[in-house]
């Protein structure tokens, strides 16, 4: 399991969901991709399927209708996979915790490895989380 | 056009049925119609002084159910919200959207919010609730109470 | 020929916002289309009525990333409209400055999007890292890259330091260049030229008739721009003129927004050299019960609050309506009859809050050939590339 | 005796596998400076192939299960059997057999109808529109591809054997300093462009596009064969073009630098052209290399005929 884990720490394919969120935590996520912040210098790449990604990057706090597609997806993820929450909202529903439409929080609905405070979180940030998560998982094996 | 020869034709042409006309500031106007008379009011108001639907606004009163249609005239800066007040249990009213088309998505999102039924309204479907929304209940109502079981509402710290 | 029902997945691989078109196509030509929303709604009025006027501007910066300044503007008005109160002259300012600085980096994001569409990938990355400059001066002014938390009922949360006022107007200046060339490179490229001239036409008529509002109104000759027409904040101090073109094609819409880019950097400059002293709040105490409206000109259109009060310090009601609802059902009017590969150009002409448009697939009758939602873009593309290749530009 | 399976694992597997992947970080790398951005890192391409076998293999249910897991075999045999053949010539010219050309010429189009077979078998309806669309791609590049072949056999007077194409063009010039062989060269590129699946002509698998094509079932092992297969083909192609076009590479010190400068030229064409194109509509490709393409490949060999 060691080398496997250590590889896909190497080489994380990120698949991007958006839940019902503001859309500041998409375009700061796409904000990594751009020249000033590049995020393929540890070898993170969007993926294109959801078969071929390794790292689920959530943002927005999950409505009645995103929630079972969210499910959905998630079985579809080869395992192992980590699950990163982005975001306020994907963390704990951050404003919309009593919205009628946002039943429950993300974490009851999937297991999530990491969650990147903010609302929303800088690119900088974002790179500090998922650097943080790949050396918690690599401390882990 | 100046805004009062604008409030003037509106008077004269809807004395009947105008219930009260509050002059709020120089660019508000509530006016208060009866329901029956919403749809020829609004045609006058959008066609002819060439006012933009901005949004209707369904607001739900303990007494009643109030849906304030708001129309501005660029051109003088000047707000016209229509008032109309409809009783609570059964909310009828009808539908704009023949006369004019931006009025459709509007109502679509007042009925499945409020419940208000807009007579011949080409397509009342669901706007924004999941399928799995239980008819019958409104969110935007007073008296909503939370229908599911299983949802967490405290932050678990 | 066989009537195809376009399904647009509400997921795709590449995030944007899931919302959810049905294209009727017959072959290459839609017929129909049909807007499924509701992904992404949380339920921010029904929130926003169990919050004090002072809470609820966080909630209503949220419901949109990139006009997180228009919804708490025009909130904000929407409660000083309640009753007769004066908002003091240095937060009318700092207001205009805000909004007018989000307004440029949200036109910038639209610019790349569209480019990307387009198959110009380096124009898409050329507008983003343009937009990381105006950012930076956004940051520097109100602590946040989009999430300003500037506003508050009665005038401005924050003050701007006047030690700030000079790297911000160097900043700003140094946009100034290579967003000309960015404009040169756009406007005057005989490509483009053919790819969104005559495309996705709104007509005046049709603009009045689905009462559009902003940059896609403008674009077809409705001179309508509440900045102008009704004045608010400090645009009546600052000398700066309206952009409005007449054929309301995608191309018009483009020059709309790149100009109108050059009109907010003119009103910034103006507004951060001559900012009035004094106070940046009213206070207010309590609000009276009442109603109010208050809309203002948020990038795509106007953003429309109303709030009703009953003495207590909730409101009672509060609705809200983005810009992008009154502009979204234009699609009937514009897309109806143009090819397929220029149905993400035409979808995206509207700036939809952040490219929604990606949510779309074609499927043909035996309902096996399904094109994706990107392959829309690529189609675009490809147009792109055959009318280069027809007028002998090298590929860019 | 044994010289074929030895140089199978050790020419065909690991030394095309190791170049493979250098050549295909080396694109990524370029790419990235193109865009202002940093790059991945050297083993990039290496650890990617590792992780993905590290994945769990999900198998979609409307699959047919022996081909979707056989197709990446499929893919990968050709790949490996095409690089033994061609380091075969390389390193022991005494070894080829007649006809060799052609035999390379076919199983370099293994690896595609691999990639078919996966994208039908795996029952998706979005894989099986890019495997039709890899189909269609096959079907217009091979034609002019194989036309630009005849143009070095000409040339070398009718020699079929590709040790003794390498032994003409040392002794005479290379034949890409013949016009025809120029032309010839060119119409190769864009072919191997296409083969690859490179950016203007990777309308199968449109990464953003349709999501992965024909790859969009795979997950994990089966991944990882199939992008291991086509990081081999990025070795594989511009050796066959440095041996067909550009003079092979002649075992002496000298020969061996020479031949790796114009190895790393291909390759470096092939980044550039990939970085400056938009991707083409499918209809579009075809029209592109039937028509033009192949009227240049038919021109060339015209020429050779009166032996320029």
């Amino acid at each position: 399991m060691g080398m496997k884990l250590r590889a896909l720490l190497k080489s994380p394919w990120v698949f991007h969901l958006s839940t019902g969120s503001c859309n500041n935590c998409d375009i700061e996520v796409l904000d990594c991709l751009t020249p000033r912040f590049d995020i393929e210098r540890f070898g993170i790449l969007l993926a294109g399927s959801i078969k071929h990604a390794d790292v689920l990057l959530i943002t927005g706090s999950c409505n009645r209708q995103s929630a079972e597609r969210l499910k959905r997806l998630y079985e579809q993820v080869p395992k192992p996979c980590l699950v990163v929450a982005i975001g306020e909202c994907a963390m704990s529903r951050g404003m919309f915790i009593e919205s009628y439409n946002c039943p429950l929080p993300l974490d009851h609905i999937i297991p999530v490895d990491a969650y990147i405070p903010g609302c929303p979180p800088k690119p900088e940030a974002i790179i500090a989380g998922a650097v943080k998560l790949i050396e918690k998982v690599g401390a882990a094996t | 056009m100046t805004r009062e020869q604008a409030l003037q034709e509106i008077r004269a042409r809807f004395d009947g049925v105008i219930l009260s006309m509050f002059d709020k500031s120089p660019s508000r106007v509530y006016i208060e119609i009866k329901p029956e008379a919403l749809v020829p009011a609004a045609n006058y108001i959008f066609w002819e002084l060439g006012a933009r639907f901005n949004i209707a606004t369904g607001v739900d009163t303990r007494t009643h159910i109030e849906i304030l249609y708001h129309f501005i005239i660029e051109e003088i800066n000047l707000l016209v919200s229509l008032r109309v007040k409809l009783d609570r249990d059964r909310p009828v009213i009808d539908s704009l959207t023949p006369s004019f088309e931006a009025a459709n998505w509007v109502e679509r999102e007042i009925h499945e919010l409020l419940g208000v039924e807009f007579k011949n309204h080409p397509d009342m479907r669901r706007l924004l609730l999941p399928e799995n929304w239980p008819e019958g209940v409104y969110p935007l109502r007073r008296d909503y109470q939370e229908w599911d079981k299983q949802a967490v509402r405290d932050r678990g710290v | 020929m066989a009537k195809t029902i376009l399904p647009i997945g509400p997921y795709h691989p590449l995030q944007e916002e899931p919302e959810f078109f049905t294209l009727t196509v017959e072959g290459e030509r839609i017929t129909d289309i049909d807007v499924r929303v509701g992904y992404n709604h949380r339920g921010i009025e029904k929130l926003s009525e169990s919050r004090t006027f002072d809470q609820s501007t966080f909630v209503i910066e949220r419901i949109c990333g990139i006009c997180s300044t228009s919804h708490p503007f025009a909130y904000t008005r929407a409660v000083e409209d309640i009753f007769p109160m004066e908002v003091p002259e240095r937060a009318k300012y700092i207001r205009t400055i805000i909004a007018e600085g989000e307004r440029i980096h949200s036109h910038l994001l639209w610019l790349g999007l569209a480019g990307h569409f387009l198959g110009y990938n380096t124009v898409y990355m050329w507008a983003w890292k343009l937009r990381e400059e105006i950012l930076d001066v956004m940051e520097i002014l109100s602590g946040n890259r989009n999430n300003y938390a500037m506003f508050k009922p009665g005038g401005v949360r924050r003050d701007i330091k006047p030690e700030d006022i000079p790297a911000a107007l160097k900043k700003i200046d140094a946009i100034v260049p290579t967003l000309e060339m960015l404009k040169n490179a756009v406007i005057d490229d005989p490509v483009l030229h053919a790819r969104t001239k005559g495309v996705g036409i709104l007509s005046k008529a049709d603009s009045i008739r689905y009462s559009a509002v902003g940059p896609t109104a403008r674009a077809s000759g409705v001179a309508r721009d509440l900045r102008k027409n009704c004045p608010y904040g400090a645009y009546d101090k600052v000398e700066w003129d309206m952009i409005v073109t007449q054929n309301g094609d995608v191309f018009d819409k483009a020059v709309v927004r790149i100009l109108e880019t050059f009109e907010s950097i003119k009103i910034i400059k103006a507004c951060l050299e001559h900012l009035p002293e004094g106070e940046i709040d009213a206070n207010i105490t309590s609000v009276p019960p009442g109603e109010g409206i208050g809309h203002i000109e948020a990038p795509r259109g106007e953003t429309f609050h109303y709030v009703r009060s009953d003495g207590t310090n909730r409101p009672v009601r509060h609705k809200v309506r983005a810009p992008t609802y009154m502009n979204l059902p234009t699609f009937k009017a514009t897309i109806v009859g143009e090819t397929l590969s220029d149905a993400t150009i035409i979808l995206a002409s509207i700036d939809p809050c952040y490219c929604c448009t990606e949510r779309m697939a074609v499927r043909d009758e035996t309902g096996r050939k399904l094109l994706h939602g990107q392959d829309l873009v690529r189609l675009s593309r490809e147009k792109t590339e055959r009318i280069r290749r027809e007028m002998g530009v090298e590929p860019q | 005796m044994y010289a074929y399976p030895l140089y199978f694992v050790l020419f065909g597997l690991v030394l095309t596998a190791v170049l493979g992947l250098l050549a295909s970080w080396l694109d990524r790398k370029v790419t990235a400076r193109v865009q202002y951005r940093v790059g991945p890192p050297v083993l990039q391409p290496a650890i990617d192939i590792v992780k993905l076998l590290g994945k769990e293999t999900l198998i979609p249910a409307g699959a047919h299960k022996p081909t979707f897991l056989a197709a990446p075999l499929f893919s990968f045999a050709g790949a490996a059997a095409v690089s033994t053949l061609l380091w075969i010539t390389v390193a022991q010219p005494s070894r080829g057999f007649a006809g060799d050309v052609f035999v390379a010429l076919y199983l370099f189009t293994l690896p595609s109808l691999g990639i078919i077979l996966g994208g039908f078998a795996s029952g998706n309806p979005v894989a099986s529109l890019g495997a039709s669309r890899e189909m269609k791609l096959i079907l217009a590049y091979e034609l002019p591809f194989v036309i630009a072949l005849f143009v070095p056999i000409i040339l070398s007077g009718y020699a079929i054997r590709l040790p003794e194409l390498a032994a003409y063009q040392a002794a005479e010039r290379a034949f890409v300093l013949h016009p025809s062989g120029l032309l010839a060269f060119l119409v190769a590129l864009l072919c191997t462009q296409a083969k690859m699946g490179l950016v203007p002509f990777d309308v199968a698998e449109a990464e953003t596009e349709i999501t992965g094509g024909p790859l969009i079932e795979y997950s994990g092992p089966g991944l990882a064969v199939y992008r291991l297969s086509k990081n081999m083909l990025f070795i594989a192609l511009p050796l066959f073009l440095v041996l067909m076009f550009l003079g092979g590479i002649p075992l002496s010190a000298s020969g061996i630098a020479y031949g790796v400068l114009k190895l790393v030229l291909v390759i470096a064409l092939l980044t550039l052209i990939r970085n400056t194109n938009p991707r083409i509509r499918i209809d579009q490709a075809m029209c592109f290399f039937w028509v033009p393409v192949t009227g240049v490949a038919l021109a060339a060999v015209v020429f050779a005929m009166f032996g320029w």
